[in-house]
């Protein structure tokens, strides 16, 4: 149409006019770390495979799981879910339930049968692990799809480690670790049980193993002195624990005490109520927040009547009863006695003070060194002594399985790299994605699915597991409550907020990119996107 | 050129009066131009409109200043205005009443007029006996028609029809006649 | 067909001939007889296809007529006076848009004082809008332009005002022709625009153009106005071949070949001045008229040539510029600038806001024009002694009031003003 | 847990959902199905307002006129033409010689956007174009104020005119003077943050909304740039419908409200969170429906950010007239009812 001059234009004639040129400051899309994926001692890239797990792809899920860890449903019981902890959801309701899901899958893929790829090509490498606990175990996973010939040596009568002799069936039920276990087996991972290494350096020379990983628990009780008449009876929760998994159960009589405060002292109180006893008392120096033992554990064992008595130490124990001595927390926060007393009845003492590891076989390995207890290990697992690393209870760190399971993945990785010759490097780590790199409007609120429990009748009187898993459906909920922290997961927020549409759309899985001949620079787009997946940064001249 | 200036008040039909006898004029083949006196005039209020008739084609567009007809719808307003001014000597006088010049006062003005041109009729009683309204218009063009001869009294009647609807047209076509018999049958009887 | 008819109403039928389809209307003494009509024609289904919008002020009724005009359709509406002030921006915005609406002005006085009467104030203060105006001299007239605006408007893409003086013209019962459909329609085609708002090709109408293209637009918009200036006759001589009938054309004489005084005048009052000048033929002396039809464009050149040879130009007209004088006395001056030993110009003011012009005023007027000529503007029919007194009044008293209250009470009621032009008339 | 992944449609469909975008909070909304989502999330949206526009960064009209036309759009099926009042919005997307509008677009004057439009409906209608429909676009001063006696008398015809106006609060193109949709206490150009009474006063209010409601014509809503699925909404059903329909959007200004250029949507948030900005819907003349406050705050929170009400903030103890507003919003809550507990987002 011939139009009249100047005060008609032809549509979008815009377009020639670059408004890219006011802009000061630019935004770009990043990548954060997800404050899960960065509390995860197992490494886990938990938003990875929650994103898998949200579109219902669940297999794909488990693999991204196990790529870093080999026992997810082991895991999704006992794992103290440090992640969940750090979640930003809690801030805006409550964390999202990372670690039910993780049973989930696990789960899962022990009921469709899923299982591990062999390695494609074996190296050659043989590799010796010492113990078969989830250090070992995991070590032996990940070296085995490297292509490494890995053999377990286990000191007991079977494979587990403190999984099967420290932790509770009510906790962990046996069969689902024994399947996780055969699922490493089937990768072709030598497991000998019953063959105690008394001597690593001559065991890995008759061998022939080019590299050893020292995996042992901590199996051996610390004692602690307390006068007793002979009729007292004292035991450690080391033994009461493992002669869980034995034919004659520990007899504990009605009344029970439990010396200590950590983990231990809880599942052995609420293994005793389950043996029966009538009261299962808890004994601990110093106050409930002071407690090493997990508060949601504490919860469970209190919900299940077990009773606690704190700021108090046992003084005596005659037949039939204890004398403890309140304390009371000074200045710096440490308990001090008070020359109170008093009597508490008790057929029974059990110590939960604490394990160590029997580094007997560690004998005359030069270079080797142990210091209070534990071995040395450099930043890449290695002892002093070359191709010999530790890890799990055995090198200075928290005791989990979680623990554990991560150093098995991170000795692997560095004893590979070692083996052929090289040096292990891990990716640099991206900046956290904080909250305060968020914006929470845009997630609807969503409190998280509470894991079904026993009715607390059964779970006191029966070993049967006390909790739960999600189904699929509230599962797949679980999953979507997670706010992809730090990494787009293309809500459109960007291409719908710009007043200048100078976001492109890249289609499905595509992304976006920025439109710099428009983009003016305002920074909408960045503060609107729900997941801090956007960075403003000042312009170059 | 024959000019007429129609006097009345707001109300009167003053307006379409003289708009209907510059149609009757029309049908008759001749030109002819009714116009109001421009105002906003209210009900009741005095009214004056022209209208011209000639053979030629009419352009001037003045004010009629100096009629050769004067017809008065409401003789009240004798009263209030000089309506005379202007008046031709030859001139015509028709007004609206069923009294006489003398109770009007307005005597000597009328036999300031050639002998039989300035006369009187009862033209709102003639309406409210036809139409049932004090409106003389109709009646007055019917009288204006038989004393001027200027216009056809069947050309009157049927601007009348054009002007108004059936029913009411009828009304005033009667009155009209009537005012029309009652100006003829003077002139005989003064014969 | 011949009709005795009132002017408003022959002019709704002429432009119900011309097919509109969007009618705006606000009522405003005196071009209500003209809206009213044509709603009534749009409502009996005479005039089908037309959309009757009655507006809640002349600002909106011109506003919804560019709207539709912008969208393609035959955009009319009308107005007069305080109105075309009120919708001052829109006419200004109309011809700036190129939209060739079609507008009647009953022209009327401005006020304050409120005056409902005839003049052409409302007219000129439009006249440097862009519009094309055009003056009706009959109801005739007023027919024929109407008709003739929308081919001329259309075909340039520019409003055209059709100027028609109130209550003179609007309301006079005449004889007028009113032409038959048939002719119209082979007269007038379709609405064809030169540009519209269509979703199937989006453009943006109405931007906004900065230094380094206004003048331009200006300069084009001129151009425009100069087309329409060869335009005009054009249409006028088509619509003679159609319809038989000379109207419109830029400007007209009457007897003014041999003319030794030239009368300059637009409208109604043209006819008046006819009349006059045939008495003054009678008496021997040698004066004629010159009628302006086409005020916007301002057929300069061709006004030049009829008053060139004339000793005396008279310009009669119904507005003044307060405090310069008559704006078609200095438009006719531009005619003359230049020409070698031209015509000496007498500008008159008359009619304002109603007050009657007589013949005798004008024979007084163009006899005195060249016995006794006088230096700038003659206002006709003047009421000197009031003017005298309330001049002295003001000048002795601070607090003086307004001026026109205090007029009428000099000269009682309002009657009395008609009557006092009367008097100095006879 | 209802949601599907909706049929395949569009290539949307087959994104990553994510369960936080139901309910109408993310621009992707990908859980609602695939008519229900947003314009704006899709790739085909018709960029009515497209790139290379003069406006200010950030600024919140462009973002508005964008969302509004662009559902209109889609609505239409693109048969959709529209007016555009003097303003910001005019200025910035029409400077000669080029338009960034991609959709038959028409400015005549800064008071008669309505009649205009107006206008080009009734030229649609007796063109014997329905399908096309006509939108009437100004700011607050086009609108509430010189542009007043026109949208009054297009409503009382019931014109088939979508009439939207964009929100901020004043006349932000001429220099940020004070309109009649000036809250008070702000600073404009015309009420400058000085005297005993700094800044806007306290008068009785005008809301234009509520005037339309009071020509009871078929449908009359407030929007915001905050809730895109909401304003998407009621522009699509506002199409649905014939006659005369009113929608007034909150547009925050950075320029004229002093805020800085990527929280103009927080702002438009923060109005409507805190009760300032009441989101309502009316038909013929009743209050159909209010979208409630999800998560209540002190109108501190919304005044704080923008420099216009910085003088309230400046003395040691708080200036009285916050109370005064905190008051106004109050009311309103209590007027439209727009608080009863949280959305939860599904």
């Amino acid at each position: 149409m011939e139009h009249p001059f100047a005060i008609t234009l032809d549509s979008g004639s815009s377009l020639t006019n670059h408004t890219g040129s006011w802009r000061n400051s630019r935004p770009e899309y990043v990548h954060r770390l997800p404050p899960c994926n960065n509390a995860c001692p197992a490494g886990e890239d938990i938003q990875g495979w929650l994103a898998d797990a949200e579109s219902g792809d669940y297999e794909a899920a488990w693999r991204k799981l196990t790529v870093h860890n080999p026992l997810p449903a082991v895991m999704g019981r006992v794992c103290y879910h440090p992640c969940e902890g750090a979640c930003n959801r809690k801030e805006i309701d409550d964390a999202v339930g990372i670690n039910s899901v993780e049973r989930f899958l696990g789960d899962a893929a022990l009921a469709k049968g899923w299982s591990f790829p062999k390695p494609a090509a074996e190296t050659g490498n043989r590799v010796l692990i010492v113990g078969a606990g989830p250090s070992g175990l995991s070590a032996a996973y990940h070296l085995r799809r490297f292509g490494h010939a890995v053999t377990i040596r286990e000191a007991g009568p079977l494979a587990g480690g403190m999984m099967r002799f420290g932790i509770p069936k009510y906790r962990l039920p046996r069969d689902v670790l024994d399947c996780e276990i055969g699922r490493i087996v089937d990768m072709g991972v030598t497991i000998q049980c019953n063959s105690k290494v008394e001597d690593i350096a001559q065991d890995m020379k008759a061998g022939g193993f080019d590299a050893a990983f020292l995996a042992v628990g901590a199996h051996i009780a610390r004692r602690a002195y307390i006068p007793a008449g002979e009729a007292a009876r004292v035991l450690d929760a080391v033994q009461v624990l493992r002669s869980m998994e034995g034919e004659n159960r520990p007899l504990l009589g009605r009344r029970v005490v439990v010396y200590g405060g950590g983990n231990t002292a809880i599942d052995v109180a609420r293994t005793a109520k389950r043996l029966g006893a009538e009261e299962a008392v808890i004994v601990y120096r110093r106050t409930r927040e002071k407690m090493p033992a997990h508060d949601f554990e504490i919860e469970e064992a209190l919900e299940e009547g077990v009773m606690m008595k704190w700021l108090s130490t046992i003084k005596n124990v005659e037949a039939g009863s204890i004398t403890v001595e309140k304390m009371a927390l000074d200045a710096k926060g440490f308990p001090q006695p008070t020359g109170e007393f008093e009597r508490l009845e008790a057929d029974s003492v059990v110590l939960a003070l604490g394990q160590d590891v029997d580094l007997a076989l560690l004998q005359g390995v030069p270079g080797l060194v142990v210091e209070d207890g534990v071995v040395k290990v450099g930043p890449n697992m290695m002892t002093g002594a070359p191709g010999v690393f530790a890890g799990g209870d055995m090198v200075p760190s928290e005791r989990t399985v979680t623990v554990a399971v991560g150093h098995g993945k991170k000795a692997a990785r560095h004893i590979d790299a070692w083996l052929r010759g090289g040096k292990y490097e891990p990716a640099p780590k991206h900046e956290l994605a904080s909250y305060d790199k968020l914006n929470p409007w845009y997630y609807g609120d969503a409190p998280q699915i509470v894991r079904p429990m026993l009715e607390l009748a059964r779970r006191t009187s029966t070993f049967e597991e006390v909790v739960h898993g999600l189904d699929e459906t509230n599962a797949l909920y679980e999953a979507r409550r997670c706010l992809s922290c730090g990494n787009c997961f293309e809500c459109d927020n960007c291409y719908g907020v710009c007043p200048d549409n100078a976001v492109n759309k890249l289609g499905p899985s595509k992304g976006f990119e920025f439109n710099y001949d428009y983009c003016k620079g305002c920074g909408l787009c960045a503060t609107e996107c729900p997941c801090g997946a956007i960075q403003m940064l000042p312009e170059g001249f | 050129m024959f000019e007429v200036r129609i006097h009345g008040r707001g109300g009167q039909g003053v307006v379409t009066g003289a708009e209907i006898l510059s149609v009757a004029a029309f049908h008759d083949g001749r030109n002819a131009q009714a116009f109001p006196s421009f105002g906003s005039e209210r009900m009741g209020a005095p009214v004056v409109a022209f209208c011209r008739i000639c053979d030629k084609i009419i352009r001037s567009r003045e004010p009629i200043a100096e009629p050769d007809c004067l017809i008065v719808q409401d003789a009240t307003l004798f009263k209030v205005l000089d309506l005379f001014s202007g008046l031709r000597p030859q001139g015509y006088l028709i007004v609206n009443t069923n009294r006489s010049f003398a109770d009007l006062h307005i005597a000597e003005a009328g036999l300031r007029l050639p002998l039989g041109h300035a006369i009187t009729v009862p033209a709102t009683e003639i309406a409210q006996r036809h139409i049932g309204r004090p409106l003389p218009n109709a009646a007055l063009l019917g009288a204006f028609a038989a004393l001027t001869r200027l216009v056809n009294f069947e050309s009157v009647s049927r601007a009348i029809s054009e002007a108004f609807s059936d029913r009411v047209a009828t009304a005033n076509i009667a009155a009209a006649q009537e005012a029309y018999t009652l100006v003829r049958l003077r002139e005989t009887a003064a014969a | 067909m011949p009709k005795q008819i009132e002017g408003s109403r022959a002019t709704a039928e002429a432009i119900a001939l011309c097919r509109p389809e969007v009618i705006c209307a606000y009522p405003i003494t005196p071009q209500t007889h003209i809206v009213e009509r044509l709603g009534e024609l749009v409502k009996d289904g005479y005039l089908a296809n037309c959309e009757f919008i009655n507006v809640e002020s002349e600002f909106a009724a011109l506003s919804v007529a560019i709207g539709a005009s912008a969208a393609g359709a035959r955009a009319y509406t009308a107005t007069a006076s305080q109105g075309l002030l009120f919708m001052a921006e829109a006419v200004y915005n109309a011809s700036g848009l190129g939209l060739p609406i079609v507008m009647t002005l009953g022209n009327r006085a401005i006020g304050a004082p409120i005056n409902i009467w005839n003049d052409h104030s409302d007219a000129m203060s439009m006249r440097d809008a862009g519009w094309i105006q055009l003056f009706a001299e009959t109801n005739q007239e007023a027919v024929d332009l109407h008709i003739q605006s929308f081919k001329l408007a259309e075909e340039l893409s520019m409003p055209v005002m059709v100027c028609v003086d109130g209550f003179i013209l609007t309301h006079a019962v005449e004889r007028v022709d009113i032409p038959d459909q048939a002719a119209v329609d082979e007269f007038l085609p379709p609405y064809d625009p030169i540009q519209v708002l269509d979703p199937k090709d989006p453009i943006s109408i109405g931007a906004m153009v900065g230094p380094e293209a206004f003048t331009e637009v200006r300069y084009l918009a001129h151009h425009k106005q100069m087309r329409a200036l060869e335009l005009i006759p054009i249409n006028a001589g088509v619509f003679k071949d159609t319809f038989g009938r000379d109207s419109g054309g830029l400007l007209r004489g009457y007897r003014h070949e041999d003319a030794e005084t030239l009368v300059v005048a637009m409208g109604s009052v043209c006819g008046t001045i006819k009349d006059t000048i045939d008495e003054m033929r009678e008496a021997g002396i040698r004066i004629g008229l010159v009628v302006i039809v086409s005020y916007r464009p301002f057929p300069t050149a061709a006004l030049r040539d009829m008053l060139a040879a004339a000793k005396d130009v008279v310009v009669v007209e119904k507005s003044f510029a307060v405090g310069l004088g008559g704006q078609l006395a200095n438009d006719v001056d531009t005619a003359l600038r230049n020409l070698p030993d031209g015509p000496n110009l007498h500008s008159a003011v008359a009619g304002l806001g109603g007050r009657p012009i007589w013949r005798r005023s004008l024979h007084r007027l163009f006899r005195q024009a060249v016995a006794e000529p006088w230096e700038g503007t003659h206002f006709l029919d003047l009421n000197e002694p009031v003017i005298q007194r309330e001049i002295q009044r003001i000048g002795k008293t601070r607090r003086s009031g307004p001026t026109a209250e205090s007029l009428l009470r000099q000269l009682g009621r309002r009657g009395e003003l008609v009557a006092a032009g009367e008097e100095t008339s006879t | 847990m209802s949601e599907q992944v909706p049929a395949a449609q569009s290539p949307e469909v087959i994104q990553k959902l994510k369960f936080y975008q139901k309910g109408t909070f993310t621009v992707g909304n990908r859980l609602t199905g695939d008519d229900g989502r947003s314009v704006q999330a899709s790739l085909n949206r018709s960029n009515a307002l497209t790139c290379g526009h003069r406006a200010c960064q950030g600024c919140g009209e462009a973002l508005g006129a964008r969302y509004a036309l662009d559902a209109a759009m889609r609505a239409t099926d693109g048969n959709l033409i529209a007016v555009n009042a003097t303003g910001c919005l005019e200025v910035f997307t029409t400077p000669y010689p080029e338009t960034s509008w991609q959709l038959p677009w028409l400015h005549s004057l800064f008071g008669n956007a309505a009649a205009v439009a107006t206008g080009v409906a009734a030229a649609m209608r007796v063109k014997k174009h329905p399908e096309v429909r006509v939108v009437a676009q100004g700011g607050d001063g086009g609108t509430t104020d010189i542009g007043f006696q026109c949208l009054s008398g297009m409503f009382e015809r019931n014109d088939d005119v979508l009439y939207i106006c964009y929100d901020n609060e004043g006349y932000m193109n001429t220099g940020v003077q004070r309109s009649s949709a000036t809250p008070p206490a702000a600073r404009t150009a015309t009420t400058p943050a000085i005297g005993p009474e700094p800044g806007n006063v306290f008068g009785t209010g005008k809301s234009v909304p509520r005037i339309a409601v009071a020509h009871r014509i078929p449908y009359v809503a407030t929007a915001t740039v905050a809730d895109l699925h909401d304003l998407e909404h009621k522009v699509t059903h506002a199409m649905s419908i014939h006659g005369a329909r009113y929608i007034q959007i909150d547009v925050p200004c950075p320029l004229g409200w002093g805020a800085s250029s990527h929280d103009t949507i927080r702002l438009a948030r923060l109005a409507v969170e805190s009760g300032f900005y009441p989101i309502f819907e009316a038909e013929h003349g009743k209050v159909t429906a209010v979208r409630k406050i999800r998560r209540k705050v002190p109108v501190t929170e919304y005044l704080r950010p923008q420099r216009r009400f910085a003088h309230l903030f400046k003395g040691e103890v708080p200036d009285r007239r916050i109370a005064r507003l905190q008051a106004m919003c109050d009311a309103n809550i209590d007027e439209y009812g727009l608080i009863d507990g949280r959305d939860d987002g599904a």
